[in-house]
C-alpha cells in the first residue's frame, strides 16, 4: 500500500512494509519516491516512536488530527496530510478556488470589520478574536471580494469554525 | 518583625508553584488560591491547602481582591504574595492587606500606585535626573489627543497602557490612518488586563535594545542591584527569550545603568523586589522605561548568575530582615538564558488548547525549568498562554546557547502546539548566536526545514497512517486504542503498559 | 591535537545519556550502543546513531570489548567513552582503542592498570608518601591465607575486589566464623561484575568519613584538584547520599588532601578525570583507599559548586588541549548535596523491578536531574538499580538541604519502589542535617509513619477500593480500565485524556 | 459499605459515600473509625490522585498490586490490605502460624545455606538470591524449624515465590 503524504509544497509517495516483528522493535522497509529504506521502529509510548533509519536514531512524535498528521522531530514539527494513493486523485478533483477564513484557535469575535461584498486586500483585517485576553486581528490572505461572514460579534467560535468567505 | 508561617499565593501556574517551591524550602506553608477549572491544576496540588474563590473568568477569582483577603484571613495566613500578572500590580491588594493585618509581600500600596500610573512614573524619573523616551506626561483623554500627541513627536509612535505591563494594551502607530483603531484596540486590552483603559503616548525608538536593572531593596534603606537582564526577544512587545547578562553593555554601563535603577526605587521609595526597565540605543545611551513594581518572569536568570534566591528575599524583606548581602557580595558568574514556553503556534503565535497528553521534561547540567503544568492538564483559553520557563546557565554565553538548544530539543509536551520550534531555530540563528541583535530579531529569524526531519516525519506519518487502517478495517474503534497497546502484536511495536 | 568528531559511548542508563549530552552541547556527535532488551531504553533513543552489541547478559553486550571497538570502526568514531562501571575500568578496552586507532576519553592503558589492581594502587601510595589503611598488599590466594592476616590484623576485617569498585565483590567480616562464606560471596560478585575474581583484605576502620578529591590532569603535566566529595552515606558499601564540601574539612584540610591526591595522579602518570579516595578518621588523619580511574557517579555535586563541566573537560583533555584553568580559579560557591535514585525499596533495600507507568520530575531553582528512564521504561535485573540522581545546589548547606528535601516530595515515579522515602528521611534526620555523621549513618535513620499521611492515604486506598469494586460488579475489567478513563463519570472523578 | 484497612498493626474502618459529583471533582463523606471527613477528590492520572481534607492539599498515589494497595503520599509510602468489613473475618480465621519466606524480588537462587529438618535461628542466612548483580542473603524472620525449602540451586524465581516454610 502506497500513500501520498503532503506537507505544504512538499510531497512525497511512502510505501512502508513490514518485514520482521521481534519482542523489541518492527523492522520496515520502507520505499520513498525511488529509495528504499530500512527502518528499525518501536513505541515509547502510545504517539512516541523511537526510529532507527539505518542506525541513525530518531525519536518522533505522531499526533493525528482529523486527517491531519502532526509530527515532531528534534523539535521541528511537520503537518503532513496522508491519503492512500487512489483516494488522493478523487480528492484532489473536488478542491475549489475560494478561500475560507477558518478559526485558527477557539475565541470569541469581539468585532468584525468588513461586510458582505466588501472589496479587500490581502494583509487587511477581517475581525479581531479575542483569545488568551489578547486581542488578534484576523488578516485576509489575499485579496478579493467577501462573500460571506458566518458569525456576529459576541460569538465564541472553536477551531475551524469558518468566520468569513472570500472569494 | 513580621514573622511569616503562611503565605497565600495569589496567582496560578507556574508562578504560583515558583513561589511556594520557596515557601517550603523556608519551611513557611503555601495556601492556594483557585477558580473551579483549575481544581486539576498543578498549584492546587502543590500547595499545602487549597481554597476555590470562584469561576473560571479571572475577573470572577485571581483578581477579586475581596475574597484573596478573606481567604488569606480564614485560612490563617500571616501575608500574601502575587506574583506576576493578575493582582501584583494593583494598589488595592497591599491596601488591602494592610487593612486586614497581614503582610502584602511586595511594595507598598503608595509606591505601587506611583509607579503602575506610567505616567507619573515618567514624572519621577525626570525628576530624579534620569533620562526618558519623549511622550505624554498625562494618560490620552481621546483620540484628538492623540493625534495632536503625533503631530508633535511624528511617527512611528507606541500606545501604552497606563494600568500595567506584561505587552498588554500596547500598540505600535506607524501610520496616522491605523491611531484611531489601534487605541481602540489598546485601551479594550488595558481594560481587561488591569481594569484600567488610560492609554499614553510616547516616541517609538526603532529597534532598540530592551535592558532592565533587578533591584533588592530592605526596610532599612538597603537597596542593591543584580546586574541587568536582556529582553530584546520579543513579538508584539511580549518577551520570549531573556539573558543574562546582556551583550550589550560592560562593566562601566553596569554600573551607570544600576546607578540609575537605584536612584529610581530611591526617589519612589520602594522597597522588596522591583524592575527598572531601559531602551538602550545603539548608541549606548538609555532612557527609563518604567518601573516593574513585582516579581518579574524573567528573575530566573538573574538567580542563575548571582546564586540569589530572589523570592526569597522577596519574604526575608517582608519579614522586615535587611539584606544579607551588600552591592559588593554580589558577582556575576557565566551566563543565563530563558525560553518562554507558550501554548502557542510557534510561527504564528496564535493561542493552542488542549489537554497535556505527554511530557517529557528537559534537565541535566545546567537546566533549569519552571514549569505550571503536567501531564492531563488541560491548557485552556482563559489564562496567559505561558505555561513554563526553560532556563539554562553555562560558563560562558555559548555554552548556554549550546545547552539551551539541547535542553529545547529534550522537551516533548504533547497535546497542544508550543513555542519550542521557534526558541530552537532562534538559538540557531546568526543574530542571536552572535548577540548583535536588538527588538526587530524575531522578524528575521527563519524557520528552514531540516530535510532528513521532514523524510523521517513523512515516513512515521505513513507507517502511523498504515497501521491505523489496518485497525480500522479490522474493526477496532480509536476509543480501544489505550487497550490495544496493551498487546504485543505483529505490526507496529507497541508500548506494554 | 586528536579532534574529536563522534564519539562511541559504551554504557546504558543515566551516565550514557549524560556523557551525550556533554557531546551534543560540544557540537560532538554521539553514537549508543545497546543490548537488545535495551531497544527502547532512553539512551538509545538520545544518541545520533545506536547499534545492538547483543543481548541482555552485560557480559555478552556492555562488556564486549570487542564489539565496542568494531562499532566505534563501523559507525566512523574518533573517539570511545566508558562512563562508569562496564568496561571503565578495565585497562582492555584503552590497549584496545590505542591499536585501533581511536582515542580513549580515560586514563591510558597503563595507569588504569596500575591503579586498578588495588594491592598495586597501595604499594604506590606508600612510595609517594601517602598514609594507607594497614592490609595485605597482594590478592588473597586462599581462605587460609585470609585466616592469616585476620590473625594479624584483628577484626573486624574488610573484603574489597581487587578488580573493581562500586560496592561490588565487598564484604565486612566481624566474626572468624563468617570469614568462609563472606569471601565466597565477595569472590563470586567480583567474578561476576569485573571478571577478576581477586580479593584482597585490609583492616576496617569503624566509622570513618569516605571523602574523595576529584582530579583533572591534562596531556600538559597540568594537575588541579576541584575540592572533595563527601559520600559517607553508605548502605554495603554502596553510595547513598554524596554532597559537598564535606562539612568535615576546612580549608587547610582541604588543600592537604588535595594536595596528597595531586601526589598521588602524578606518582601513577595519570591524566584525564579521577578520582582520590581517602578514609578520614574523627581526629582528622587520612588515609589513602584507591583512585577510581574514571568518571564517578557523583561527580554532578563538584560541577555545582565549581561551575566546572567535568564531562567536557574529560573530551577537551583526550583532545589533547590543556587545561582552560589552573588550581587558583577553582573557586567553591555554596553547596551540592546528590541522592540517588535506585530501584529499591526504600527499607530493606532490596530491588525492585517493572515498568515506569507515570513519570513526574522535580525542577525549579536549584534542582538538576540526571535520569536513565521514562515512561514506558522496563527497570530490569540485568543492569544496576541507580535509575537516577537528584541532584541540588543551594547558597549555603542548609538550603541544599531544604531544596532536596522540596525536590524529592516532587519526584513521582510510578510502577517500580525506590529510594526516594529513605532519602526524604534522611533529609530530616538529626544526623544528616547536623553535618555530624559517617558511615553508620544509614541503620541511624528512622522511618517514622507521619500519622496524617496513613490516615489520608488509608482513606485513598478505601476510596479506590471501592470504586474498583464498583466497576468489577459492573461487569467491566482491568483490561477496559484505560477505556473507562476517557469518560466523566458518576464516581470517582476521572482524568479525561 | 465499610473497608477494613490494615498495614501492619494499622487497622482502619473506612466508609467512603459519594455525596456530589461536579464537572471537576467528587466530593465524598468518609466515616473513619469515629470521625467525619469531608473530602474533594480528582483524578490527575489514572493512579494520581489528588485529595482536598477540608482545605488541605495532598497529592496521593494508588497502586494496586494482587490484594494490596500501595499507597504514596508526600515520599512516604503505604501498603494496605483492604477488605470488605464481612469477607474480613473470615480471612483471619484462615490465616495460620507458620512463617513462609517468600522471594521479595525476581532472581537467582545461588545457593541454599539451609535443609528441610534444620533448627534455625531469627536473622540467619537461608539463601543467596542474586538480582541486580548483588548477591542477597535472605534471613529467617524468626526462630523454628525449617519444613520446606520448594527451590533449588540455580532456580529463578519470580516476587512472591516461596523460598523457605519455617515451623
Amino acid at each position: 500500500m502506497a500513500f501520498i503524504v503532503r506537507s505544504g509544497e512538499r510531497s512525497f509517495r511512502i510505501s512502508p512494509r513490514l518485514v520482521e516483528s521481534t519482542e523489541h522493535e518492527d523492522h520496515y522497509l520502507v520505499l520513498m519516491d525511488d529509495s528504499e529504506h530500512r527502518l528499525s521502529v518501536t513505541r515509547i509510548t502510545p504517539t512516541h516512536l523511537s526510529i532507527l533509519l539505518g542506525n541513525k536514531s530518531y525519536n518522533v512524535e505522531v499526533e493525528r488530527s482529523g486527517s491531519d498528521y502532526r509530527v515532531t522531530t528534534r523539535g521541528e514539527v511537520f503537518t503532513f496530510r496522508v491519503a492512500d494513493e487512489f483516494l488522493q486523485s478523487s480528492e484532489e478533483a473536488s478542491a475549489s478556488g475560494e478561500a475560507v477564513i477558518t478559526a485558527p484557535m477557539p475565541g470569541l469575535v469581539v468585532k468584525i470589520l468588513v461586510s458582505e461584498g466588501d472589496e479587500v486586500r490581502a494583509g487587511q483585517g477581517l475581525l479581531v478574536l479575542e483569545a488568551m485576553k489578547m486581542q488578534n486581528e484576523i488578516p485576509a490572505p489575499g485579496s478579493g471580494t467577501v462573500r460571506e461572514v458566518p458569525v456576529q460579534e459576541g460569538n465564541t467560535v472553536m477551531t475551524g469554525d469558518i468566520l468569513v468567505v472570500i472569494d | 518583625m513580621n514573622s511569616i508561617g503562611k503565605v497565600l499565593v495569589a496567582n496560578r501556574g507556574e508562578i504560583a508553584i515558583r513561589i511556594m517551591r520557596a515557601c517550603r524550602e523556608m519551611g513557611i506553608e503555601s495556601v492556594a488560591v483557585y477558580s473551579d477549572i483549575d481544581r486539576t491544576s498543578r498549584h492546587v496540588r502543590y500547595a499545602d491547602e487549597a481554597y476555590c474563590i470562584g469561576p473560571a473568568p479571572s475577573i470572577e477569582s485571581y483578581l477579586r481582591i475581596d475574597r484573596v483577603v478573606e481567604t488569606a484571613l480564614e485560612s490563617g495566613c500571616d501575608a500574601v504574595h502575587p506574583g506576576y500578572g493578575f493582582l501584583a500590580e494593583n494598589p488595592g491588594l497591599p491596601s488591602a492587606c494592610l487593612d486586614a493585618g497581614l503582610v502584602f509581600i511586595g511594595p507598598s500600596a503608595r509606591s505601587m500606585a506611583l509607579l503602575g500610573n506610567k505616567t507619573q512614573a515618567r514624572r519621577m524619573a525626570v525628576e530624579a535626573g534620569i533620562p526618558i523616551v519623549p511622550g505624554t506626561k498625562e494618560p490620552l483623554s481621546d483620540v484628538r489627543e492623540a493625534e495632536k500627541a503625533v503631530e508633535e513627536m511624528g511617527l512611528p509612535v507606541l500606545l501604552k497602557a497606563a494600568g500595567g505591563g506584561g505587552g498588554k494594551g500596547v500598540r505600535i502607530v506607524r501610520e496616522a490612518s491605523g491611531l484611531r483603531s489601534s487605541l481602540e484596540q489598546a485601551t479594550a486590552e488595558a481594560r481587561a488586563a488591569f481594569d484600567n483603559p488610560d492609554i499614553y503616548i510616547e516616541r517609538y525608538l526603532e529597534r532598540p535594545r530592551h535592558v532592565e536593572i533587578q533591584v533588592l531593596a530592605d526596610l532599612h534603606g538597603n537597596v542593591v542591584h543584580l546586574a541587568e537582564r536582556e529582553c530584546s526577544v520579543q513579538r508584539r512587545f511580549q518577551k520570549l527569550i531573556e539573558e543574562a547578562p546582556s551583550c550589550a553593555l560592560d562593566g562601566e554601563l553596569r554600573s551607570r545603568m544600576g546607578e540609575a535603577a537605584r536612584k529610581a526605587v530611591i526617589a519612589s521609595d520602594y522597597h522588596n523586589a522591583g524592575t527598572v526597565e531601559f531602551l538602550l540605543d545603539s548608541g549606548g545611551d538609555f532612557y527609563f522605561c518604567e518601573v516593574n513594581a513585582r516579581l518579574q518572569v524573567e528573575h530566573p536568570v538573574t538567580e542563575l548568575i548571582t546564586g540569589v534566591d530572589i523570592v526569597k528575599e522577596q519574604i526575608r524583606i517582608a519579614q522586615g530582615l535587611p539584606l544579607s548581602f551588600s552591592q559588593e557580595d554580589i558577582d556575576i558568574r557565566g551566563s543565563a538564558i530563558e525560553c518562554r514556553i507558550c501554548a502557542e503556534d510557534p510561527v504564528s503565535f496564535l493561542p493552542s488548547t488542549g489537554t497535556i497528553t505527554e511530557l517529557e521534561e528537559p534537565s541535566g547540567p545546567g537546566v533549569r525549568l519552571e514549569s505550571g503544568i503536567s501531564e492531563g492538564y488541560k491548557v485552556s483559553l482563559y489564562y496567559d498562554p505561558l505555561i513554563a520557563k526553560l532556563i539554562v546557565w553555562g560558563r560562558d554565553r555559548s555554552e548556554a546557547i549550546a545547552r539551551m538548544r539541547r535542553a529545547l530539543e529534550e522537551y516533548r509536551i504533547k497535546g497542544i502546539h508550543t513555542t519550542i520550534p521557534f526558541h530552537l531555530k532562534a538559538m540557531q540563528s546568526v543574530q542571536f548566536v552572535s548577540g548583535e541583535y536588538d527588538t526587530g530579531i524575531v522578524q528575521e529569524i527563519e524557520h528552514p526545514e531540516t530535510e532528513i526531519h521532514i523524510e523521517i516525519a513523512a515516513i512515521a506519518a505513513a507507517i502511523v497512517a498504515g497501521e491505523e487502517m489496518a485497525v480500522e478495517l479490522g474493526g477496532e474503534t480509536e476509543e480501544s486504542r489505550w487497550k490495544m497497546l496493551g498487546r504485543v502484536g505483529n505490526g507496529l511495536h507497541r508500548a506494554k503498559w
